[in-house]
């Protein structure tokens, strides 16, 4: 007989190390069942499709989980199904809400707890600070553009854009490369795309795209150049990432499990968390290499964004950045 | 100027792992053996040495830790070689089956021995890029060449030309390459000679896989921190740089070239100002290597031919 | 007695058959041996495995009295045994001087020092006139440079012990003679020599001794000087053979074939390879192309039927302009193409041999319905063959033609080309490689079609078969046409001239 | 003992079929892959590696007929492109493009299916119809190219590959792109392809009408390919062109047809793969669709006959579904893709397998031709021996 699981988690297209979603997903479930010494286990569906993710659902079920964590708006289809067949069970869903095919019907059950992050916060937060510590030319190079990254870029923009504009430079002052590699992968070409820009005078880009980020900061090494990380700190990765723009993934999946064994799950509403909930930051200034840029400054924008005070644009509509405001920034938005 | 440098310079990153790989290739197809598994041995010379890198990087560092890490990444793509000559040689099965099992066990094999090794049970092996040379003394300072070659550049990219060298003075100058030759166009020749066709073609094998296994190695270290069970398609890239090539050593470089500056271009074009401008979605910049790839090979494959008997098992009964 | 190769009890069998069956064959020093017999009768599989290529089931070898195991052909070369394969085993792709020296070079440190072996192959080719340009590559030579190339291999490894297998199937009369003169040098040089042939009187003119086999059996071993040509292909093939073909006299009739002015260029070359070609073949009419191999024989046959194209002239048959019809029409309307290269044209050797038996009429009504094949016409109609043209192989119709003998091999074309009822057949070759009993076989079919008033066009470069058959020989040289020559008003010799150039008339069609 | 007689008479007549003998070789080969897979599983968790043994077994008995019909589904799209990898191998070519073909057809598919919703209950027929026209255009550029220039149809099938996935990505972009997921849109209901019935067979499945279509094709390709006289030529020419030529077969054409034919088939199944209803969108990802390679994997397994190509790809779906069900047990699921590139290595020896069959039936009909008369003895001999031992 096989054993059971009670914690369980599905991973979708990725990996559970794919350093986004999936990898702070595990490690947050991973440690609060240690912690709790609970039995936990992740599955992975034999494809990217509604039905897959529904039969991995039944299959951590059918082992006995009680709480399903599900990380990327690839499950919402799945979770929007599966929250009615499997009413006794509760589900976490990160990144998304969950819906139908057409986004016709969008339901959120009691025993559903879907969670949004608000990206564009503490990608502000790194343009933001880019620009304060002295950075003019700067580039962000996104994975695929799924919306987590695109939500990552604006805010980049906006905080750099905003920033200029607190320092008082002059209109067009900041110069800024804006790509999506269009994959996930460490290749020849994102690292020669990063080189080219550093050499065409980018001085630090913001890597948001799991193993694209490697293929950056091997050319940052090369020439000498500056990244900042994405999603978790990536400091430990390259001597060239000067900070991070982090999202708590494990924060909140840990709130989820807490809840659910203090018997109130948080479910039956979708919430976006950002700034105000301490659900994203920069990584801390131990670890990152900020010349100018100082706590204070960055405890000053960070309640900005905690109290609404500054909200960034962050319109899921479009993945295309040029159609922000943008009046410091000459913006190159490369197809 | 200085970004005409650079795209030279990041033409090596593709070019050079494209090299050796379709240089391995060659061994074995011109042994008579299809050797469909580069990828798969890619992939596992890439785990191997980069693995030997981070369980090592701790004590040592820099161009001898490289080398060190290149022997094994050599003896980590040789030792997945020697099923597909098993199979090839010895089975005389279908040459295109063990590579596509290969190529289908490799990335997993070395992502579940990564998770079982890594403390973490993480797949990724992440390394630190100790083996960049900012300059090569002397010889930077030559015009031109000084600035694509000995500028910013790794031992590999030397070492790539000299595999070049070394294999075409192998293949046309030595009794070795003769011999290896003639079992690719007519084995029951070679027999008939004394020439013992499984052995020059498992020789022909292992050569493929010892520079595969580098070529991975190769790949990854200029372009990422980590590595992860795979290269993307470069194996198979490297197996149509072989037929590009002809099977021959020189053309064999045009065409790594070729293909890697094509790469280069539609990589870096964003930040080459004129290209920027023309306004063209990236799709398309991506599409024009594998494009112009298809335009020279239609002019020039009209006398293009593969060794004669490659992909044909060797029995010695049959006729 | 002194044997320096002792074959003794040999048995070796292929799925399906016994291809040496219990057979003693031993060689006296400095003799030239003829292995005589049928095809299929196991004579190659015989050599092979003296040259190590094959293992035997069952059997003792012994080299000068001392018993050996020949485990590859590297060892057989070694113990000073040679071999000249029937089909040739050259890399094409290779120049001639290093197809000499495979598997045996000089090298310094591993790094080969062609110049050395250049000078000794020169010095072989000169000593023994084995002439051959050293640095040609294979794949552009003619086939009797590269029947000199494969002598050449042998010499140059010093052997003791030279196997020749049918070494004349594709040579000269010119080139025969000299190849006889070399292995009775090469025998008074003190090495011993197997002459495989189906040539009797080749082995009347220079064997010592004679071994038959029959059906992978040993009939016996004799001296030369006591058995008569006759006498041997009766144990050959178990019966009485003709050697003349009976040809009725008719007068020719109207003209099926004309040829005008065929012209094909030369890719880099302002000499054509085939200049204004012009004949015409008629009703009960054999007519001969001869020539010395490389002549321009396959182009012209190339171009007549239609798989290579060519760049002026005209081809007519019964009047009608065929220039311009494909391939397939010409198989369907009449002509017949006995290729020069069995394995290349000829046959698709994956294929069972009643596939092969329709390759050209596979899509008929007979052998297909809306598009399906009708396996059961199609192998009752293989069966017919095989039956009528006595076609041997281990499995019947089913049996995958690569595995067949090459004789029963090219007996699968001439059944399948004759049994077309052409018009007009192109035979290129037709009896290479067969024995005594089935090249009479061909030749008797050639001469029915030739009196069932079909026209035939012959292509050969046996004389003794040019002779026998023609009504009429053209001599072809250099892509020319030189003789149009009567064969009952031409002797051998006159035709030599010819054939080497020497000698030439205005041929008009 | 007579009932014995004719059982050994009917094996005999069975193994003496052309197909049999590579049959049970492939059994032979698969026997001897799994043997291998329950080693390793044996040595990296003990424990529970009969149990994860068991259950990769019986694949499709994991869950009932849900998971039954999930393995024909999962098999549906690779055995299109085993069938489009298989054909293009008995011609003697390689098609290693099927990604390309798989990734164009299912656009033009989806494109139909999201954009002509009035089309009604025609929607999906015509997003296969388009799927087949799309494949078989994409696979005869190499097709053409390997005919008139003489370019390696492998070279030219990789480039295509690449080709049309940036050209797809391009296109959804531009046509039919969910900016939410970065994916395509979902298709109307009508253009999924029916289920024809099969769900109350197998409920709870994502099986479809496009396992039937599947079916169909195999059908078609066995018969082109074996008993018509355009596979006939098409054969013909892979073995040898000259022969082919001389036998006045339309050598180029048939290179075409083949590479066109191929492609079709792998396009189809992009188009069943994506209007399955079982919630799959093409991901706008520089990434080859895997399918295509996977075609590679079943086409060999099925020794490129379509027959087997069928069992091929339903085999590898169930070891799929097998290894989803493993991960009850402590198995990631990289062991499957381990033990199927084992049983497919393993595979390669099945050439061995069937020489060793045929020497020994050959040997068997010798016997018989050899002592037809007294046999009696012997057998009662080897029966003796049996019996001391
Ligand atoms: N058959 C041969 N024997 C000796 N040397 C050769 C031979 N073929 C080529 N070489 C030499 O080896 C080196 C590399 O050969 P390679 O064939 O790659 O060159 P290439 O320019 O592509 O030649 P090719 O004109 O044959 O296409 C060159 O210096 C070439 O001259
Ligand atoms: N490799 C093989 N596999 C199967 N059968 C074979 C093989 N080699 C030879 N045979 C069979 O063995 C028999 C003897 O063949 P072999 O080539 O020795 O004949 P041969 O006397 O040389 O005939 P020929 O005069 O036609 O060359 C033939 O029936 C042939 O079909
Ligand atoms: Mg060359
Ligand atoms: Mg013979």
């Amino acid at each position: 007989q096989a054993k059971t699981y009670e914690l369980a988690m599905i991973t979708d297209i990725g990996d559970i190390d794919d350093k986004s979603f999936n990898q702070g997903t595990w490690e947050g479930l991973r440690d609060y069942a240690v912690e709790h010494k609970i039995t936990h286990k992740y599955y992975k569906p034999t494809e990217a499709s509604t039905d897959a993710y529904i039969a991995a659902i039944d299959l951590a079920v059918s082992s006995g989980a009680k709480v399903v964590v599900t990380p990327g708006f690839l499950f919402e289809e799945a979770i929007y199904i599966a929250q009615d067949k499997y009413p006794e069970i509760m589900f976490i869903l990160l990144d998304g809400v969950p819906h139908d095919a057409n986004y016709e019907n969008f339901k959120t059950g009691p025993n559903v707890f879907p969670v949004v992050y608000a990206e564009e916060h503490c990608g502000y937060l790194a343009g933001y600070a880019a620009v304060v510590d002295g950075y003019r030319n700067l580039g962000y190079q996104g994975g695929m553009a799924v919306p987590a990254v695109c939500r990552y870029g604006f805010g980049y923009v906006q905080g750099a854009n905003d920033a200029a504009r607190d320092l008082g430079l002059a209109k067009g002052s900041i110069k800024i490369m804006y790509n999506y590699s269009g994959d996930f992968a460490d290749t020849p070409a994102s690292q020669t795309r990063a080189a080219g820009w550093y050499q065409a005078g980018t001085e630090v880009i913001f890597a948001a795209g799991g193993k694209v980020g490697n293929s950056v900061m091997s050319a940052a090494e090369a020439a000498n150049k500056a990244v900042i990380g994405v999603d978790v700190d990536q400091s430990a990765e390259s001597p060239t990432v000067i900070s991070s723009a982090m999202k708590g993934l494990a924060t909140m999946v840990q709130y989820g499990l807490k809840g659910f064994y203090a018997g109130k799950f948080p479910g039956g509403e979708a919430v976006t968390v950002g700034a105000e909930s301490n659900a994203v930051s920069l990584a801390p200034f131990s670890t990152s290499k900020w010349k100018t840029f100082s706590q204070a400054d960055y405890d000053a924008l960070f309640a900005k964004l905690a109290n609404g005070t500054i909200v960034p644009e962050k319109d899921l509509d479009r993945t295309n950045p040029t159609e922000l405001k943008l009046d410091y920034v000459k913006l190159t938005f490369v197809e | 100027m200085d970004m005409l440098y650079l795209l030279l310079r990041q033409t090596m990153y593709f070019s050079i792992p494209l090299l050796i790989v379709a240089l391995g290739g060659m061994f074995s197809e011109r042994s008579g053996v299809t050797n469909i598994a580069l990828e798969g041995i890619m992939v596992m010379g890439g785990f191997t040495g980069i693995y030997f890198i981070n369980q090592m990087q701790s004590q040592m560092s820099g161009q001898w830790l490289l080398v060190l890490a290149i022997f094994i990444a050599m003896a980590g793509g040789l030792l997945l070689s020697l099923p597909h000559a098993y199979a090839s040689v010895n089975l005389k099965a279908d040459q295109v089956i063990s590579g596509t099992a290969l190529n289908m066990f490799a990335p997993a094999f070395v992502i579940y021995i990564a998770r079982m090794i890594q403390p973490s049970g993480i797949a990724n092996v992440s390394f630190k890029n100790t083996f960049f040379i900012h300059e090569v003394p002397v010889l930077c300072d030559i015009p031109v060449i000084g600035d694509i070659l000995f500028k910013n550049t790794y031992i590999t990219t030397f070492l790539g030309f000299f595999i070049l060298i070394v294999s075409a003075i192998v293949l046309y100058k030595t009794r070795f390459g003769m011999r290896l030759r003639a079992c690719g166009e007519h084995p029951h020749a070679a027999d008939s000679v004394g020439i013992n066709v499984y052995k020059m073609r498992y020789i022909g094998v292992m050569i493929s896989g010892v520079l595969a296994g580098l070529g991975g190695l190769v790949l990854t270290v200029p372009i990422s921190t980590e590595f992860k069970g795979a290269v993307n398609g470069y194996g198979f890239l490297a197996l149509a740089v072989l037929i590009f090539g002809q099977w021959k050593p020189m053309r064999i470089l045009w065409a790594s070239l070729f293909f890697g500056f094509m790469q280069t271009i539609s990589a870096a074009y964003s930040a080459i100002p004129f290209l920027l401008n023309l306004n063209i979605p990236s799709e398309f910049f991506k599409m024009t290597p594998y494009i112009a790839t298809l335009i020279v090979l239609a002019f020039s494959s009209k006398s293009s031919k593969a060794p004669k008997a490659v992909g044909q098992p060797y029995d010695q009964g049959a006729r | 007695m002194d044997y320096i190769i002792e074959m003794l009890n040999i048995r070796k069998e292929f799925p399906g058959i016994v291809a040496n069956d219990d057979i003693t064959l031993r060689i006296k020093k400095t003799e030239i041996h003829a292995l005589l017999g049928e095809n299929g009768a196991g004579k190659s599989t015989l050599m092979s495995i003296l040259f190590g290529l094959y293992k035997p089931e069952a059997g003792v070898i012994k080299l000068r009295g001392k018993e050996i195991n020949i485990s590859d052909p590297k060892t057989a070369s070694h113990l000073g045994i040679g071999m000249v394969h029937q089909h040739f085993k050259l890399v094409e792709d290779f120049t001639v001087l290093e197809n000499i020296i495979l598997g045996a070079e000089t090298v310094k440190n591993g790094f080969l020092k062609m110049d050395e072996a250049k000078k000794k192959v020169m010095e072989l080719s000169n000593r023994y006139k084995l002439y051959i340009d050293p640095d040609a590559k294979v794949s552009n030579i003619t086939v009797g440079m590269q029947q000199r190339v494969e002598i050449l291999k042998m010499l140059y490894r010093e052997n003791e012990i030279l196997i020749f297998d049918e070494p004349t199937a594709v040579l000269t009369p010119q080139e025969i003679d000299e190849l006889m003169d070399i292995m009775k040098e090469l025998s008074k040089e003190g090495k011993s020599l197997i002459f495989i042939t189906h040539k009797l009187e080749e082995i009347k003119k220079v064997a010592d001794r004679v071994t038959v086999l029959r059906r992978g059996k040993c009939i016996g071993t004799y001296n030369v000087e006591d058995v008569t040509k006759e006498s041997l292909s009766e144990m050959m093939v178990g019966r009485k053979v003709q050697f003349t073909v009976d040809k009725k006299d008719i007068t020719p009739g109207e003209t099926i074939f004309e040829v005008k002015n065929l012209s094909m260029k030369t890719k880099g070359s302002t000499k054509n390879t085939l200049n204004k070609i012009s004949f015409k073949v008629r009703k009960n009419e054999i007519v001969c192309i001869a020539g010395i191999d490389g002549n321009g024989q396959s182009e012209l046959v190339y171009a007549l039927t239609g798989i290579r194209h060519f760049d002026e002239g005209q081809i007519l048959v019964h009047g009608e302009d065929w220039t311009k019809k494909s391939i397939r029409y010409r198989n369907s309307h009449g002509m017949s193409h006995i290729p020069e290269d069995r394995h290349k044209y000829g046959l698709i050797l994956e294929y069972s041999m009643a596939y092969n038996l329709i390759l050209q009429t596979y899509f008929t009504d007979r052998f297909q319905k809306r598009g399906f094949l009708k396996n059961d016409s199609i192998h009752e109609y293989a069966d017919g063959l095989i039956k009528k043209y006595d076609i041997r192989s281990g499995q019947g119709a089913q049996t995958v033609t690569r595995s067949m003998s090459g004789g029963n091999q090219q007996k699968v074309i001439l059944a399948r080309e004759i049994d077309k009822d052409p018009s007009i057949m192109i035979a290129v070759q037709p009896a290479r490689g067969l024995d005594v009993g089935a090249t009479e076989f061909i030749h008797k079919k050639l001469v029915e079609q030739r009196e069932s008033g079909k026209a035939v066009l012959l292509i050969s470069l046996e004389l003794e078969e040019i002779m026998n058959l023609s009504d009429r020989i053209l001599v072809i040289y250099e892509g020319e046409l030189v003789g149009d020559l009567d064969p009952k008003k031409t002797t051998i010799q006159e035709l030599g001239l010819y054939m080497a150039g020497a000698k030439r008339d205005e041929v008009k069609a | 003992m007579s009932n014995r007689n004719s059982m050994n008479q009917f094996f005999d007549r069975l193994s003496r079929k052309k197909g049999t003998g590579s049959f049970i070789s492939s059994l032979v080969a698969i026997g001897i892959g799994l043997i291998i897979g329950l080693i390793i599983l044996l040595i990296s968790n003990p424990r529970e590696a009969f149990a994860g043994f068991f259950t990769m077994l019986i694949g499709g008995f994991n869950d009932g007929t849900r998971s039954f019909g999930n393995v024909f589904y999962i098999a549906t799209p690779i055995i299109m492109t085993g069938l489009a990898v298989g054909f293009a191998f008995k011609t003697g070519l390689f098609n290693i493009g099927a990604s390309g073909q798989f990734i164009v057809g299912a656009y033009v598919a989806v494109l139909i299916g999201v954009k002509l919703p009035q089309l009604g209950g025609f929607q999906w027929v015509l997003g296969i119809l388009a799927a087949m026209a799309i494949g078989t255009i994409w696979e005869a550029v190499p097709g053409l190219l390997k005919a008139y220039l003489n370019v390696h149809e492998v070279i030219a099938s990789i480039m295509m590959n690449y080709i049309g996935m940036f050209m797809v990505n391009y296109l959804i972009k531009q046509t039919v792109l969910n900016v939410y997921t970065n994916r395509s849109l979902a298709v109307a209901p009508t253009a999924n392809i029916p289920k024809m019935g099969l769900t109350a067979i197998f409920p709870g499945s994502s099986i479809n009408g496009g396992f039937l279509i599947a079916i169909l094709f195999v059908i078609l390709m066995y018969i082109i390919l074996e008993k018509t006289t355009f596979g006939y030529e098409l054969k013909a020419c892979g073995h040898n062109r000259f022969a082919a030529k001389y036998a006045g077969i339309n050598e180029n054409r048939s290179i075409i047809l083949s590479m066109a034919i191929s492609g079709m088939l792998a396009g189809v199944g992009g188009a069943l793969h994506y209007l399955s209803g079982a919630g799959v969108y093409i991901e706008v990802v520089d990434v080859l669709a895997a399918q295509g390679f996977t075609g590679i994997s079943v086409s060999l397994l099925g020794m490129s006959n379509p027959i087997g190509v069928f069992f091929a790809g339903i085999f590898i779906a169930w070891l799929q579904i097998g290894g989803f069900y493993m991960q009850r047990y402590s198995f990631v699921p990289e062991f499957i893709q381990i033990i199927t590139a084992i049983i497919i290595y393993c595979s390669a020896a099945s050439l061995l397998i069937r020489n060793y069959l045929e020497l020994r039936q050959l040997k068997k009909d010798e016997n018989l031709t050899a002592d037809s008369d007294g046999d009696t003895a012997d057998i009662v001999n080897v029966e003796n021996q049996g019996g001391d031992k």
